[in-house]
């Protein structure tokens, strides 16, 4: 897949949004260990309110409205810190952007890069600090590296960067949120929020190549 | 810890509509929120205060007459979304702005900023005080990462009288953050606490083991020692303090000893003997001292002093009587 | 459980101490005592409070304007001697006699009695209510065996403003007695408490267990049964409250939360949101609602309800404004 | 012995008080078990303060002043329950007795009766609620029922009574003070007050004893 159309996107999107919904359990045991165990409700709670805003768009006409949307949605009903961080994660880069009906790989990349820039402006976490972002910045790396043309390749490398930098996340103190307070005792768990990262990115690539194989897509 | 609740995901709602029942007269929900406002407000500028629950009566409850107009609600121990601070503010808005005043916690500063860029697009004005006493939670060189705690009753005492007294909104914003600047808090954590519907506490201590500089939510704190009789504890908490602040003979001082919630009126006032005992030692003028748990975490076991050095300005809001249903002055 | 105290044997007086310590410009101590009484004492019939310690804010700090004059304070849940009560009656009697208010325990009654004694040979009058308002302590009909708890508040604050008002001692007496047959609570138990300097709890629960009808200083309620949620523990005492008062539709009642130390302002505030749901749809009608830590029992996690049924006399007192550092009406 | 002279009856009232106090850790690690452990600290300080009080009464003449003046002592120190309960111990039985130089073992045997009725009438216990009545009531009958003229035989019948009483107490449900909130898990342990009374008696007949074999006393 090469562009991602308005109409791709806002399937991808929710796809995202089912994906994490589904995951609600999964992600409330991850942050149960170290955090406060409302990681998941929290993300299926803000994902549930963006699946119904996102139904109310199918006739728009700038892919980045649909990032917007999503993320404002979240940032709008979560709290807390990650309500914020995620709910920037999907909006920051779409913010300020030209008005576009699709996206190819390098223009998609850059709306990522951009997000975690401004993810990293508000919540001020950087890699080793056990948060999304130690998911996130090795996923926009790849991406930004990304030579090619293909939306599904794009994501798939992306994908697997983030489940490393999951794996990485073990091995870490947290900086951030409960997990801070148990500080040597927080090592051998992984982090909820990088979790979600990895979650959204593979529900990404995998929608965009059901997309792709259904001959929605173009 | 069993906790007296129905469904863990209503308890900050019902909590606030529990206190409307019974304080009605005086107070309503903001809708659409989990936060309360006072029925009347008058034409001031608006001090709207808040953040995580669960430090109850603060936040929630600290308004009223001279206190703040209206707290911003999220869940416990997290910030609410900038929606409902920004619902929560044009709530109380009278045409002449909004005074933020909350504990310096990376997830409430995002959202309650983005609130006020939310005002400032609709071209209401707002300022801001980030309450940054906490002493054992950063370096005096990283003043920006301290932590708000039980200084906040100071601050917003004097950000609820500044409010109301006909200052602008800036010059009682200049005065509340001169009065953040002069708060310093310390304290120490005895046990661990429960948030309702989780399981375990949030932190544990060792059987006879006290932390000294734990937060509020149970940030990990400076220093575990054993547990030690009242007054050297306060004689320790007492000379960090001093070092820090730089308070010193001839300066003037209000003292607060907050609980953190099970800890007992009679230990607090045990430590408030030692407390004076100190400060008449060293020839540091005692303005007021307060005793009182107002800024809790659950049923923590812990107390924290606070001293705000005071000048005649902060003296006068200080001394301003203010009413609520758990803390008044007259 | 860890305390914040110096010598176990030295809390009451270093608690009353520390009181003095920071609202020393209304209250002082009561010579030869640990109680504390109000610095200006009015032209009025006395009012003295007190009993055993550990409850605080109740008794030792219940004090001040149109609360009451003094407290007379014994040992941890142990009755102050007569010689105490005696001194602390005389260092606030104004030759209108005094008013004894305090919960029915067999070591108040004694030493209480026996200070009245002292107090008729010196020719002073006397009048005395034992608070009885926990109805899971004994049968109806045994009305005299029931022990003081919560509803110490209510009672002390009526005989607060009837002393106050002009009223000779016998009337206040009338009005503080009517008080106390009007008031009824029962309460809830969900973890024990520890006395400051001793080892174990004073009682144990198990795990997931809550015991209904429980005194506080840990004394054996009426059942026990698995933790419920909120609106239904209150469902339970509310019917109690209602089958033992037998107050119905059409009456009129001030209803009061009482937390008994650890248990949060939150959780009161969800039970006295379901409280206020049950005596709507019964049609009672609620003069003033009350959610507050007043009477403790050191950490212990628990709560009661408390209703005292009013008439036009009982409620005129009722709203008579008071103030302490605890507690304030307006 | 057969009469209590007013300076016999002032040494053997020192000597209960000194062997209470003697006896506060053991009196202490009693009320441990089922009380609060403030027993024998309570009445420690209590004889602590009759002990300065009956050094100054050397030069008295009324027996009964000696009983009154150390059980008012008590009450007007100690607090709670016990204060009054043991005050009235040693007061209750003196107060309105007609002046007298000596007592004779009728008119102990009578002054420990109406001190019990006392008690009674103040406390409200009856034998079998795990108190001290539970030791006093038995020594008072074995006193009372007691035909003979000697002091320290008749004390001796009281003491093995309190002693026999103290071990029954063992087998009770507490009705008064904190042991009473254990309800079954008080069976098992004997109680604080009634151990108090014996060593009392105990310490009363012994000093009599002494005093009779040192020929003290006529
Ligand atoms: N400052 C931050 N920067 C980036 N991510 C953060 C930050 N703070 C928290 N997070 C992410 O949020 C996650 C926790 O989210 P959640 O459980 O919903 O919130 P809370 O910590 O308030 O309970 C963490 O696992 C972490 O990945
Ligand atoms: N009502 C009563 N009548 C007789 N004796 C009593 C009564 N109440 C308490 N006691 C006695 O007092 C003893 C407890 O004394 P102490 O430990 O000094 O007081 P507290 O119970 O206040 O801690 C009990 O062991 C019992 O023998
Ligand atoms: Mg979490
Ligand atoms: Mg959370
Ligand atoms: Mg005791
Ligand atoms: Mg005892």
């Amino acid at each position: 897949m090469k562009t991602l159309s308005y109409s791709a996107a806002c399937h991808m999107l929710m796809a995202c949004a089912d994906e994490i919904i589904k995951s609600k359990p999964y992600l409330t045991e991850i942050d149960s260990k170290i955090g406060d165990g409302d990681h998941g409700i929290g993300m299926a709670g803000g994902m549930q309110k963006a699946l119904s805003k996102l139904e109310t768009m199918a006739d728009g006409e700038n892919v980045y409205d649909l990032f917007q949307a999503m993320g404002k949605t979240m940032l709008m009903s979560m709290g807390g810190a990650s309500g914020v961080i995620f709910g920037t994660f999907f909006s920051g880069g779409a913010k300020g952007k030209e008005p576009s009906a699709a996206l190819d790989a390098r223009a998609f990349a850059q709306l990522m890069a951009d997000s975690l820039a401004e993810v990293q402006r508000q919540g001020k976490a950087e890699v080793g600090d056990k948060t999304m972002v130690d998911a996130l910045k090795p996923a926009v790396d790849a991406m930004s590296a990304y030579a090619g043309e293909d939306l599904v390749e794009m994501l798939s490398l992306a994908e697997e960067a983030a489940k490393e930098g999951v794996e990485q996340t073990k091995q870490y103190v947290a900086k951030f949120g409960r997990a801070k307070s148990l500080m040597e005792r927080a090592i051998g768990y992984q982090d909820a929020g990088a979790t979600s990262i990895w979650i959204i990115l593979r529900a990404m690539r995998d929608d965009l190549k059901a997309q792709e194989e259904e001959g929605i897509a173009q | 810890m069993k906790k007296i609740i129905n469904a863990p995901g209503d308890v900050v709602l019902e909590c606030a509509e529990g206190f409307v029942a019974a304080y009605g007269d005086q107070y309503e929900m903001v809708p659409e929120t989990a936060g309360i406002k006072v029925k009347n407000m008058k034409d001031k500028p608006a001090l709207v205060i808040g953040g995580g629950t669960g430090h109850e009566p603060m936040f929630e409850f600290f308004l009223g007459e001279n206190l703040a107009d209206a707290s911003a609600c999220g869940n416990i121990f997290a910030s609410p979304d900038p929606g409902t601070i920004f619902r929560t503010a044009m709530s109380v808005d009278r045409g002449q702005g909004v005074l933020f005043v909350y504990g310096n916690y990376t997830g409430d500063n995002m959202n309650f900023d983005m609130a006020a860029e939310m005002l400032e697009e609709e071209g209401i004005p707002s300022r801001t005080v980030r309450v940054t006493d906490d002493i054992a939670s950063a370096p005096k060189d990283r003043l920006y990462d301290r932590r708000g705690i039980a200084g906040d009753f100071f601050v917003i005492r004097i950000a609820g009288a500044a409010t109301a007294s006909g200052l602008s909104l800036d010059e009682a914003f200049r005065v509340t953050e001169k009065a953040n600047q002069n708060t310093f808090t310390i304290g120490v954590g005895l046990s661990g606490a429960t948030i309702p519907g989780e399981e375990k506490p949030i932190f544990t201590l060792p059987d006879g083991e006290i932390e000294f500089g734990l937060g509020i939510h149970g940030e990990p704190g400076v220093k575990r020692t054993k547990l030690l009789p009242a007054d050297e504890l306060v004689d320790n908490l007492y000379e960090n303090l001093l070092a820090d602040s730089g308070i010193q003979a001839g300066d003037c001082v209000c003292c607060y000893v907050n609980g953190l919630g099970s800890t007992t009126l009679m230990e607090l006032c045990i430590m408030n003997r030692r407390l004076r005992q100190l400060l008449e030692r060293d020839g540091i003028q005692i303005h007021d001292m307060e005793v009182n748990s107002l800024v809790t975490t659950q049923e923590m076991a812990g107390a924290s002093i606070t001293l705000m050095k005071v000048d005649d300005e902060l003296k006068r809001y200080y001394d301003t009587p203010c009413t609520s249903p758990y803390y008044t002055r007259r």
